[in-house]
């Protein structure tokens, strides 16, 4: 293929791309907009139930956590 | 114009199908109840977002050469990460309740009766038009009432692979409804008197012990089920490395770094079988219920088996503590000791429901080994 | 295979899965009866060597602390 | 004396080849560059310690069967490598900036035309006599201009394996060069007043707009850009397990050691790509100067998209935020605050870049997806 | 009941074989030695576990398709493992006694005679009926002498893998033994007059000669050695991303989570080569002679070069400290220590023995480099 | 091949391999007191300016560091 005609494909795709981001990255702006909105009202104190909160159902996590606190109270027992 | 065309033809919008927003909205729907109810986080987390990856159009991101893809068939596929996460669970439990206490061991057996009763039930539905269970596939859905999930996974991915997926779903999601699902069966099953009962204190177990313990729970598997020694043989690799107390530095990675980075992996594998054609089938429900059922004839049993034990034995043994032999560890022994607190607001029972609850956790690791023996 | 023979085989399953499981578990029980009957006497000061003994041949980790001690005795030496 | 005699034989000394010595010769340099100077150290010290590990005669380490070959063909090769290390990105990345002020990204696509119009010089530099790039080459060497490693690595990797090499030594190197490249170009555009403009206080965001903030980025991506859901799809899995609150076993893990791990191999398997053969050529000098070229442009669009926002909108924006839309995260940020300082010593701009420079990363990662997407 | 029939079938005690009992007998043995006498516990430990687990009967863990399988094939056949654990050591060591006092590498030099003796040796027991040990195998038994884990493991992975079980545990376990093989040759080599010699202050050493240091050594390998640049290249990045004070998330990450993680699965597939079959031979039991052989020779030469230096030198140097030169970092130099205070309990040998100490691992990762020049 | 043979072959690896590993490390000894030379002149104060050098460039320590302090002080200005 000559360059004069990967060059037009070039600018097509230069064209393009810079439309395909602009506009998606403008209908983020719209959601984002939108989120603060849909969020906002539950920023309050009762509705963030989920922060920090810890993985009450995490094995792992809460694993550690528990066999700890037996171990501990086992101990302590003693 | 041809290139925004083109553009447009691979968008999402353009190569939508209702099954792949189902499965989406499905793994949303785990992501909300891991998030906003803290259900199993760490692993509906990552299994919930594997679920939405999977499900998107053109990407194909769990087709060959697709991440997901790759995580699949290294991690899962070759039984790789089921066996480190036991590893790491098994670098993370501590056996002194059982050791002081070996007669628990015998709740934790009975509570696998919800494997077997499941696996008979999962056939018994093939009446119903549409279900057509093989032996293997019952198999790997009854392994549902082990209440454990790396246990579930590994037998699935060797006995029932198509059914991966769901069954992974509904073991972890059980789990997580172990607070919701055992209690009231507890209290059907049992007296406010039996609620009450106290039980005496737990000696001191030695390191020795603890040392040993692993090492003959290897051996007995050895001796008695060779094929449940992969599962069992990794958890008690991982349990030595903790108790030897000369290997910290190995016993601290695999209980955390090495768990962490298996977790987040094994969560997307499974989330790679969330796949619309895979998932959105008639089986899934049968699964579901099929779990259901499982997880509270294992909690039932293991409560009936406490009764039994404690009219047989000179200690006295709170029956609630059966309810904890079906692992889900440590949500199981939480729940008995909330339950035995209402009764008695004197009497915690986490404790003592830690020896059953460990002791399930190697009851349907056997249970496994059985039917990878028999069925496999 | 009509369902029927399957669901006996199921039920054949159950029966020799629930025998095996508590088979197991009741030799385990055993074992680790005797176990503790094992370990006991020794349970005492001079018979646990091995608790927390730091593992004096563990290259890596020996390796940074006698390193370390090295350096230490080194630089304290200027 | 044979032993010796072949010995000999076997040594480095008897063959070396010129192209070799002076590929190590560039390793040494990219090393002097990441420990004398602090050039981008994490990626540039296993970078050129790789280039000169795979330019050792005899040795074949980047050959079939040796440790740098391995490392490329699981790590790369599947792209699975540059995947892990955005979401650790995303793990680290604090969206608040973005979320708090979401015109921002407009600043983040406008520095994207770096790459567009990269794109467009990479094929005019075809009339020059020696080059011949495709238009996956040249789309592979413009995402140097998204000035983000993992971006240019996955792209580079499914478009133009052979240009590699040149590609992330380019593209990291420019992102060490932030500081000499940006400033001049930021302070030839704007006047003094320009540069002393504040911006008002950015307002809280809350715990769920971050966690709602990926998902929502997610589903752009899969509605709009199947193809970029790989590279979008992990930095957003990262981001969740950050914001999310419940997982953070998991999100250290990723933001720490799993990042750490995948960073060595990272940077050994794109060393194992400068070999001589492949990297002394015309194309590398070509690739050097065309992402120059992306860096400047890059910046020059983000700095006149702030200007023209600054008229347009009734919140007053300092044009230099404009240049941290390049990405090059934090460095771009920083350089912005660096230079608003000397035009006005009160006025810190650096949470106020933050934003740009967030939206940088999304809109390269858009931008590589369409190009994935079109010529793919 | 034929279900039960089946299930004895498939137990381990119907399908146990003598030799498998045995090297199960073994594994425990390691395991003792690990974690009763502290034995190297950190390679001991999973090499006896794995040990047991591969010779389990029915399981089939070694054979294609299991875990260890896979650890072996993916780890070790590649011989990613060992260079991984190499490049965590090279982050771990400090050369600043051997920056100090380079002579010191006379000693490490001296060492490797165990090394070439004992492969003569290897090839001398071919006159004792049943051993038939090649130049590959021989070298690959020989390196043992080098007293340095991983480059055992590299060198036997690519000349003789069917000895390789016999030879990382003869390796690891004579390391262990260092202080109980070692002073009674240093002992009889040398008088108490020697053995109180104080030896003058080390002097302080630069940063930059740090970081220049682990480049000079690769170059030097580079130059005269290519065969060993994996070894001593990954020791060396280990050691530069150690000293360069830049990149110290990763030289954190490669001597904590990454070796941790490494060692782990190194164990596991060294011990998936301790099946009967391949362990069980006349060869293990030479093997074992000649690690024994090699550590004694080299300590001996080791010593006899300090006494040397120290008649040709006008620094004094105690000879025991050419004991160290063998590596068994740090054990032989602790023992150095030891013997010292003996006969001067006012002199601390321990930094200078540290000097040959770490020598000792670049003259065993050089003499491999010869042995695979020459023998591979 | 007969023992004899072989155990000729052994010899001369044995000999090369030790003259090999000799001057091997004889070179680096040299080479490494010509580095203390090297390296001497400039272990003053000024010329040391990579010793513990935060990394300016390195994305995600930097990242990490910017991103924090950012949040601080945005945070502080509340
Ligand atoms: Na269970
Ligand atoms: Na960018
Ligand atoms: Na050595």
């Amino acid at each position: 293929m000559d360059i004069g005609a990967l060059l037009i494909q070039a600018a097509s795709l230069m064209l393009t791309g810079m439309i395909g981001v602009f506009v998606f990255l403008s209908i983020l702006i719209l959601a984002v907009t939108n989120l603060s909105k849909l969020a906002k009202p539950d920023t309050g104190a009762p509705t963030v139930p989920t922060t920090r909160r810890q993985p009450s159902g995490g094995v792992p996590n809460a694993h550690i956590a528990a066999i700890s606190a037996a171990i501990t109270q086992y101990r302590t027992k003693q | 114009m041809d290139g925004l065309l083109n553009l447009w033809q691979a968008t999402g919008i353009a190569n939508f199908t209702l099954p792949a927003l189902i499965m989406m909205a499905v793994g949303c729907g785990l992501l909300y109840l891991a998030i906003a109810k803290g259900f199993e986080p760490l692993l509906l987390v990552p299994i919930g977002f594997g679920a939405i990856l999977t499900n998107i159009p053109v990407a194909g991101l769990a087709d060959p050469g697709g991440l997901l893809y790759y995580v699949y068939y290294i991690g899962i596929d070759s039984g790789v990460f089921p066996l480190l996460i036991f590893m790491g669970v098994g670098a993370m439990t501590d056996f002194s309740a059982l050791i002081a206490n070996p007669r628990m061991l015998f709740l934790g057996a009975a509570a696998q009766f919800g494997i077997f009763a499941t696996l008979f039930g999962a056939i018994a539905l093939n009446y119903v038009p549409g279900f057509e269970f093989t032996l293997k596939d019952a198999s790997a859905i009854a392994i549902i009432g082990g209440a454990d999930g790396p246990t579930a996974i590994f037998l699935a991915s060797k006995l029932a692979p198509e059914l991966l997926g769901a069954i992974a779903v509904a073991a972890y999601s059980y789990m997580a409804l172990v607070p919701i699902i055992q209690p009231p069966i507890m209290r059907l099953l049992t007296t406010p008197e039996e609620r009450s009962i106290a039980m005496p204190q737990l000696r001191v177990v030695s390191k020795k012990e603890k040392i040993l313990f692993p090492l003959m729970v290897l051996s007995l598997t050895i001796l008695f089920l060779p094929s449940a020694t992969p599962l069992v043989g990794m958890f008690c690799l991982g349990n030595l490395m903790r108790e030897c107390g000369v290997v910290d530095r190995l016993s601290n990675t695999a209980q955390n770094e090495l768990i962490n980075i298996t977790t987040i992996f094994l969560g997307l594998a499974v989330g790679s079988k969330l796949a619309a054609e895979h998932f959105l089938t008639v089986e899934t429900l049968g699964i579901l219920l099929l779990g259901a059922l499982a997880f509270s004839i294992g909690t039932a049993s293991g409560v009936y088996m406490a009764k039994l034990m404690n009219r047989l034995s000179s200690n006295p043994i709170n029956p609630l503590v059966g309810a904890a032999g079906v692992s889900a560890v440590p949500m199981a022994a939480r729940v008995v000791n909330k339950v035995g607190l209402e009764s008695n607001p004197h009497n915690f029972l986490l404790m003592h429901a830690m020896g059953p609850n460990v002791a399930g956790v190697l009851g349907s690791a056997v249970a496994a080994g059985i039917l990878l023996a028999l069925v496999g």
